[in-house]
């Protein structure tokens, strides 16, 4: 309990650890490269990170309740092949069926980790390689590619803008005020932390564990089959190749973010915040342009270690 | 009542022996020439680099860790391989080993003193060190010629091939680690409850440090014998997505992420498991898609039959 | 007496792997009865609670519940990292006009309610930062205003001072009058006698009386619970501490100005060989941090410790290796190491010694454990037993082992005898005493004041991380100490 | 020097060559488009890959257009997307956001770059996409293609491994990963070529690619299927892993088991050379100049074709030790 008081004290320090680097590298970067603040470049970076950040707002509960969720990148891929496929049935087709299909695979997940008391990260690892077999098996092992008539509603909702910036963008802000108001200020919100806070005593205090449990792998898998959805939408396709690895960017970005992997603590604007930070880099490494390929992941991989233990100094 | 209760018992803590012995007479009635020796020199050989990763993946989650790198630093140990391969396989080998001690120690040093949670502390590793592996050898591919050091992946002793050896050896020595000495003692002990540890008086930092970094030998020795028997330095390719199938094979085999236990020949059974599944699944000549699906659904039922329960 | 059954519970039997927790047990509550629940450690007393609040489904027998209960378990159990607010009203948050969470109108209902109990934490901080009694509060005020027909409390002052007990007690009065039910866990006979109407005893897992509290002697009280013959017993006192100590000149501790700020500043502590010294203090007053800061847990701005002299460095392993023991106040947390065996668990500690280059004994281990397991009387079906299955008391009595057989020459005991039952008790102060016969030097935390006063040779009075004085010899009394933290009280009153 | 020698630096080799100018419509110029002229001299030129430069192919490509560019004095812009899709599309943007007037993609994937096409239309910026042929409209989204036909290359797979057998035997195939369009065309390629040829497919499983998955999956097989008497790998690392199976099982791959791949590596194509592999399929990864030759052309008004496909060399027994410095 001793470090626990520390990190009251300094919690809003922490929070801000994350805001604090993003800050820094934004203004940083604006000064060295020109071309960093530039609408067109600003409005790429927000809808790029859209797509992570709906991924990584599922991830954020199910990380609070102290689980993890691997399948995201998979299911992210199957929602885009599903939308794309139900895109020849009209608008609501391409939208509903991934939300469906991704949230009912969520909906296993969840029901096998709270029921059976097997870990999430075995269980949604099982799954990383279900939804991943199951797009090969619609998609005749990858030889299918499923493409959105570029003229359909359900286009506009990946490309459609206001003022420039892509409706994913909004859709992803909406989400994740709407995601920060239910873990804050709803009962719902208070299980989440309770469950990952300390498991045992949220059982004996009546708190519904196991509800809470597959409700957060529930929405993980729908959120990521409307990312999926979205960017079916934008790239008017069902790519099969996507989401290899997405889940890592997730989980990097949610405990970038300040949230504890180990549950119980967490917020979704430091996800936001994650996510803006894991864009910036990636932006910048193009910015500067002459890097070799195999150091790009060097620099993302030293980058990612500066940033966690700046974090965990901060929290001391 | 109790008898159902013992006997679900006694398949909680032998299931993935019960699944192994499932699926070799699976195989031995439905599989055209599996019962040859030659076959089950094949499965022992590719297990072989599996499972060494494996057992330092075990230690590691006894101690309620998880260490992602592995793959990234077997990519590591194949990519110092030909540097120093001119000045014989020993070198090498001596030289891709200290690689894997620095970044287990490495990773140790930033979860025991620094603090990190395992998961993201490694994933820089994971997502930095393989391009490091590839940096150091300009993202080219090697083809090894030393014989010396080429007969680690192809000569065998007494029948037996020399990796699968080696891999014997290292479950032998890690079982005893864990089971007979205060380091491994004190290692699940740490992994059980990690405050209790501290205020026990015992070397928590020192134990955690000395896990991660057995892990990372472990990552290079198996970087090592996948190399030679590849006959290839492949840093882009070597080890790639080897921290799951590890960490597959170390909870199929018993090991729950939880930490405070170590099961090592659970965890043998668990690779001999995932081997033998992915043996069956290129044997019948299933597309990848089906197989996908098959994999998870035993790694689903290997786990559910294992679990603890509440 | 209400008459009017809220919970009627029959023929009820629990198995665990082999352990037979409850074997038949009837119990009747009714409307506005305060029903003490009484029994060894490992009775079955925390057991028959889940049972009754659905946590475990019984094996056999029926259970009939009349009402809503409510309960307050005996570790404490709420979310250390969620805030105290939060852990008060989870589950039953005032709701704003758009059924969204009011937080500014949760925590102001807090703090009031808080207040009403003697509690004055920042609501808004994670309830990990208050200390264990503190908690212990936070989770009667939670159960208490839960709007229920029955409150269950499981060992509810165990970890409470004087001045929290009276509170609690005053809360249960209340309750009581309110017609609500309760039943009452407590292995402290005073507390019993004072507030309970009528008891159930609990004898291995079997009911073996059931009855009217005040007519029953406290003597025989405790010979059904322990099964022993009256006459056994009466050769015992309250506590089971013999004459002092003959101790020597020279400190084997000395502990110098020890400072973290804000918990403990200046504190001193000397202890000689075969001397028990006592920390007394009100809850909070630092003595908890005090001993970790001898054992090398806390980080420290400022102090030595030094042991027969020589200067400690400030780690754990450091310490221990020069002879320094603790036992820590929460076993949940800071003790048990729940996957291993209780072998594993008594012989943690001094592995080192048991083994030979890093290889361990396990001839050397069983021997070891087996001495303890009969000395301290471990209630196990087999050493190999994983200890989490182990009731509270046997839990404490197995970190007292691991301390013991590290074979120290300082033994700092956090609270030892929390919730230890009146047999293991008296073997435990027994066990006291004899340890500093034998020349240990022994430092004892504890929130029953009998309890220091018997068990102590001198006593050191802490206030707000400082010590505020020192008794010793005809000092020792009940009065004088007690007037020591009253006075303190008074000063903190004047300085707000 | 104690360092093991690596494979040779990748440039060197014949640069890819126009061997048809496909044209199904009519071809595309400048004043179809209304895009601006840009000398190529001069010019900042964008050029996005798609993967890490790990391999032999990747590696020869970007350093022809490299080599290329210095030779036409042209400011190159250079990104990898590490095989993110998404990251693609973002490095295209801004490649454009930092001033490149002309783009040449390597496409990670024939789908679903259509944002990045549309963010170069808006901007009149021409794109040629190299090695992989994407779904898009030529002309509208993309300039044109240069690159191989993978259909083709695995038919010329399977007329190489019906000569090599005498069109009758049990073959194995090595796919590539999955999903990847190349994987679908080089098996649909090969699969064609021996319709009507005794050879019997008796397993496919994919080795991802990757030398020591190829040398896994090929231990299985042959444990399982004694009787393989011919492997196609649909690159020449899968194949490679497999001559290590083969060796290791006591066979002699090239006499007792024929081995056909695509690429074009030097690895392999020595490997021909000494007769211990079959034949292998070039899939010309020297871009280069052709790319730069065809913006040209574009500048000066020319019709430049929908798509164009270059010549790919093979090795057999028969020319590998001749051609070997034409592998890469
Ligand atoms: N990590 C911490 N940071 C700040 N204050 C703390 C911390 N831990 C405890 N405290 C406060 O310091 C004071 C001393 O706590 P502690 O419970 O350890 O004292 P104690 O005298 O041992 O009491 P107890 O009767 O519970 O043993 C308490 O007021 C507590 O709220
Ligand atoms: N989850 C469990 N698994 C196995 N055995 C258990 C479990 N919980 C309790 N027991 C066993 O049941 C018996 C009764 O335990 P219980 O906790 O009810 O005792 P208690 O009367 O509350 O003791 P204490 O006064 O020490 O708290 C003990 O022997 C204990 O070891
Ligand atoms: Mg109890
Ligand atoms: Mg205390």
């Amino acid at each position: 309990m001793t470090t626990l008081t520390a990190a009251t004290r300094t919690k809003v320090l922490q929070r801000q650890g994350a805001a604090v680097a993003l800050t820094v590298m934004v203004v940083v970067s604006w000064l060295t490269f020109p071309r960093f603040g530039s609408l067109d470049n600003l409005r790429d970076l927000a809808l790029q990170g859209s797509f992570l950040a709906v991924i990584a707002l599922g991830m954020t509960f199910v990380i609070i309740t102290g689980g993890i969720d691997l399948s995201v990148g998979s299911l992210y891929a199957l929602g885009g092949v599903l939308a794309a496929w139900g895109s020849q049935h009209g608008f609501l087709t391409a939208l509903l069926l991934p939300l469906v299909v991704c949230g009912g695979i969520g909906l296993i997940n969840g029901l096998l980790i709270a029921r059976t008391n097997m870990a999430p990260f075995i269980v949604t690892l099982a799954s990383l390689l279900f939804a991943r077999g199951l797009l090969l098996a619609i998609t005749d092992e990858g030889a299918n590619t499923y493409q959105v008539a570029p003229d359909s509603a359900f286009v506009e909702l990946g490309r459609g803008t206001v003022a420039g910036f892509g409706y994913p963008i909004f859709i992803a802000a909406a989400l994740c005020v709407l995601g920060g108001a239910i873990l804050n200020r709803t009962g719902f919100g208070q299980n989440v932390f309770a469950t990952g806070g300390a498991e045992q005593s949220a059982i004996l205090m009546g708190v519904p564990v196991a509800r809470t449990k597959v409700l957060v792998y529930t929405m993980s898998g729908t959120l990521a089959g409307l990312a999926g959805a979205l960017t079916a939408a934008y790239l008017q396709s069902g790519v099969t190749v996507i989401g290899v690895g997405t889940e890592l960017d997730a989980i990097a970005v949610v405990v970038i973010g300040g949230t504890l992997l180990t549950g119980g603590m967490g917020t979704v604007l430091g996800t936001v915040i994650g996510v803006g930070l894991i864009k910036v880099i990636q932006n910048v490494i193009n910015q500067i342009g002459t890097l070799d390929s195999n150091y790009q992941s060097v620099v993302s991989g030293v980058f990612l270690l500066i940033v966690v233990v700046l974090q965990r100094i901060l929290r001391r | 009542m109790t008898l159902t209760a013992a006997r679900r018992r006694w398949l909680q803590d032998n299931g993935v022996y019960v699944a192994v012995g499932a699926l070799l007479l699976f195989n031995a009635l439905f599989t055209a020439n599996f019962m040859t020796l030659g076959n089950f020199t094949t499965q022992l050989v590719q297990a072989a680099p599996v499972l060494i990763v494996a057992l330092g993946m075990a230690l590691v989650i006894g101690t309620e860790g998880v260490d992602l790198s592995v793959g990234a630093v077997m990519a590591l140990a194949a990519a110092i391989i030909p540097l120093y391969l001119g000045a014989g396989p020993v070198p090498a080998i001596l030289m891709a080993l200290v690689a894997g001690l620095a970044a287990g120690a490495f990773n140790g040093f930033l979860v025991a003193r620094v603090g990190i949670q395992p998961i993201v502390a490694t994933l820089a590793l994971l997502v930095g060190g393989r391009g490091l592996a590839l940096v150091i050898a300009n993202g080219q591919l090697v083809p090894l010629h030393d014989p010396a050091f080429l007969a680690l992946g192809t000569d065998d002793v007494l029948g037996i091939p020399i990796s699968v050896l080696i891999a014997g050896l290292l479950a032998l020595t890690i079982a005893g680690l864990t089971s007979r000495t205060t380091f491994g003692r004190q290692l699940v002990a740490v992994g059980g409850n990690r405050r209790a540890a501290t205020l026990a008086g015992l070397p928590v930092n020192r134990v955690l440090v000395g896990v991660y970094a057995i892990c990372g030998v472990l990552a290079a020795v198996a970087g090592v014998l996948a190399t030679s028997r590849l006959a290839a330095s492949d840093p882009a390719d070597m080890g790639l997505l080897m921290e799951l199938s590890a960490i597959t094979a170390v909870v199929v085999g018993g090991t729950p992420l939880t930490g405070g236990k170590v099961r090592v020949l659970g965890t043998v059974m668990g690779v001999v498991l995932m081997q033998l599944v992915r043996a069956t699944l290129i044997k019948h000549n299933l597309p990848d898609s089906i197989a996908q699906m098959i994999q998870a659904a035993i790694i689903v039922a290997a786990v559910y039959v294992a679990r603890e329960r509440r | 007496m209400p008459t009017d059954p809220v919970i009627e519970v029959a023929g009820v039997t629990k198995t665990f792997a082999g352990v037979r927790a409850l074997d038949d047990v009837d119990l009747t509550l009714h409307r506005g009865e305060i029903h003490a629940l009484v029994g060894e450690n490992g009775a079955g007393k925390s057991t028959l609670i889940k049972v009754l609040t659905g946590i475990h489904t019984p094996d056999g027998g029926r259970i009939r519940r009349n009402g809503r209960i409510s309960t307050i378990y005996q570790e404490v159990n709420l979310v250390p990292l969620m805030s105290v607010a939060a852990n008060l009203f989870l589950g039953r948050e005032p709701r704003n006009r758009i059924g969204l969470i009011d937080r500014a109108r949760r925590d102001a209902e807090a703090a009031e309610l808080l207040k009403s109990y003697g509690i004055t934490a920042d609501v808004s901080s994670p309830l990990g930062t208050l200390a264990v009694g503190e908690q212990q509060m936070v989770a009667l005020a939670r159960a208490v205003e839960a709007d229920a027909d029955v409150v269950i409390m499981d060992e509810p002052t165990s970890s409470l001072e004087p001045r929290e007990v009276e509170t609690l007690l005053e809360v249960v009065h209340k309750l009581h009058e309110a017609g609500i039910a309760i039943i009452y866990v407590s292995h402290r006979m005073d507390e019993l006698y004072r507030i309970c109407d009528t008891v159930t005893v609990l004898r291995d897992g079997k009911n073996v009386h059931s009855g009217p509290l005040r007519e029953l002697p406290r003597i025989e009280l405790v010979s059904l619970m322990l099964g022993r013959s009256v006459n056994e017993i009466q050769k015992h006192g309250t506590t089971a501490f013999g004459e002092d100590h003959h101790a020597d000149t020279r400190p084997v501790l000395e502990a110098r100005n020890l400072t973290s700020r804000p918990r403990i500043n200046g504190v001193d502590v000397t202890i000689r060989p075969g001397e028990v010294v006592g920390l007394a203090g009100l809850l909070g007053s630092g003595r908890t941090e005090t001993a970790k800061a001898i054992i090398g847990a806390l980080p420290l701005d400022d102090g030595t410790v030094l042991v027969a002299g020589t200067p400690v460095p400030r780690n754990v392993k450091a310490a221990t290796r020069a002879g320094i023991s603790m036992l820590a106040e929460d076993r949940k947390t800071e003790g048990i190491i729940p996957n291993l065996s209780v072998r594993e668990n008594i012989v943690l500690a001094a592995l080192p010694r048991l083994s030979r280059f890093g290889v361990t004994s396990r001839k050397k281990q069983d021997r070891i454990v087996d001495t303890f397991v009969k000395r301290l009387r471990i209630k196990v079906s087999s050493p190999e037993q994983k200890v989490a299955e182990l009731s509270g008391g046997n839990q404490q009595k197995v970190l007292l082992a691991r301390w013991l057989c590290t074979e120290p020459r300082i033994l700092l005991l956090d609270e030892p005898t929390r919730g230890i039952d009146v047999g293991a008790k008296a073997e435990v102060q027994a066990l006291i005493d004899e340890l500093a016969r034998e020349g240990l030097a022994v430092m004892l935390i504890s929130s029953e004041l009998d309890e220091l006063l018997d068990g102590a040779d001198r006593l050191v009075v802490l206030r707000d991380g400082a010590v505020a004085g020192e008794l010793e010899g005809a000092q020792l009394t009940r009065e004088h100490v007690l007037a020591a933290i009253a006075a303190e009280v008074m000063d903190d009153a004047d300085s707000r | 020097t104690s360092r093991e020698s690596p494979q040779t630096a990748a440039s060197g080799g014949p640069a890819a060559s126009a061997a048809q100018q496909q044209s199904a419509g009519p071809g595309c110029t400048r004043s179809r488009t209304g895009y601006p002229q840009v000398d190529v001299k001069g010019a900042t030129v964008g050029f996005s890959q798609s993967e890490k430069e790990a391999n032999p192919f990747r590696t020869a490509e970007t350093q022809s257009i490299r080599d290329e560019a210095a030779k036409k004095g042209v400011n190159l812009l250079v990104t990898n997307a590490q095989s993110d899709l998404n990251k693609q599309i973002s490095d295209i943007k801004s490649l454009l956001d930092r001033g490149a007037k002309l783009l040449i993609v390597a496409p990670l994937n024939s789908d679903g770059l259509q944002p990045a096409f549309d963010a170069a239309k808006a901007k009149q910026v021409p794109v040629i996409t190299i090695d992989r042929k994407v779904t898009s409209q030529p002309c509208t989204d993309y300039l044109t293609f240069i690159g191989s036909d993978f259909v083709e290359q695995g038919k010329r797979a399977a007329q190489q491994m019906i000569k090599a057998t005498g069109g009758s035997g049990k073959v194995a195939i090595l796919l590539g990963s999955s999903g990847n369009n190349v994987t679908v065309d080089r098996t649909k390629g090969f699969k064609d070529g021996i319709a009507n040829s005794g050879l019997q497919v008796v397993a496919e499983q994919t080795a991802e690619f990757d030398r020591s998955k190829g040398q896994a999956v090929m231990e299985q097989l042959i444990q399982s299927n004694p009787g393989i008497t011919a492997v196609y790998a649909e690159n020449d690392e899968m194949g490679l892993g497999a001559v290590t199976a083969l060796k290791a099982a006591g066979k002699t791959p090239g006499k007792d088991v024929k081995i056909v791949s695509v690429d074009g590596t030097r690895s392999a194509v020595q490997l021909v050379a000494d007769g211990s592999y079959t034949a292998v399929i070039e899939s010309n990864p020297r871009f280069g100049p052709l790319a730069f030759e065809t913006l040209e052309k574009f500048a000066r008004g020319d019709e430049i074709p929908q798509s164009i496909v270059i010549s790919d060399d093979e090795y057999d027994t028969s020319n590998a030790a001749q051609k070997l410095g034409n592998a890469y």
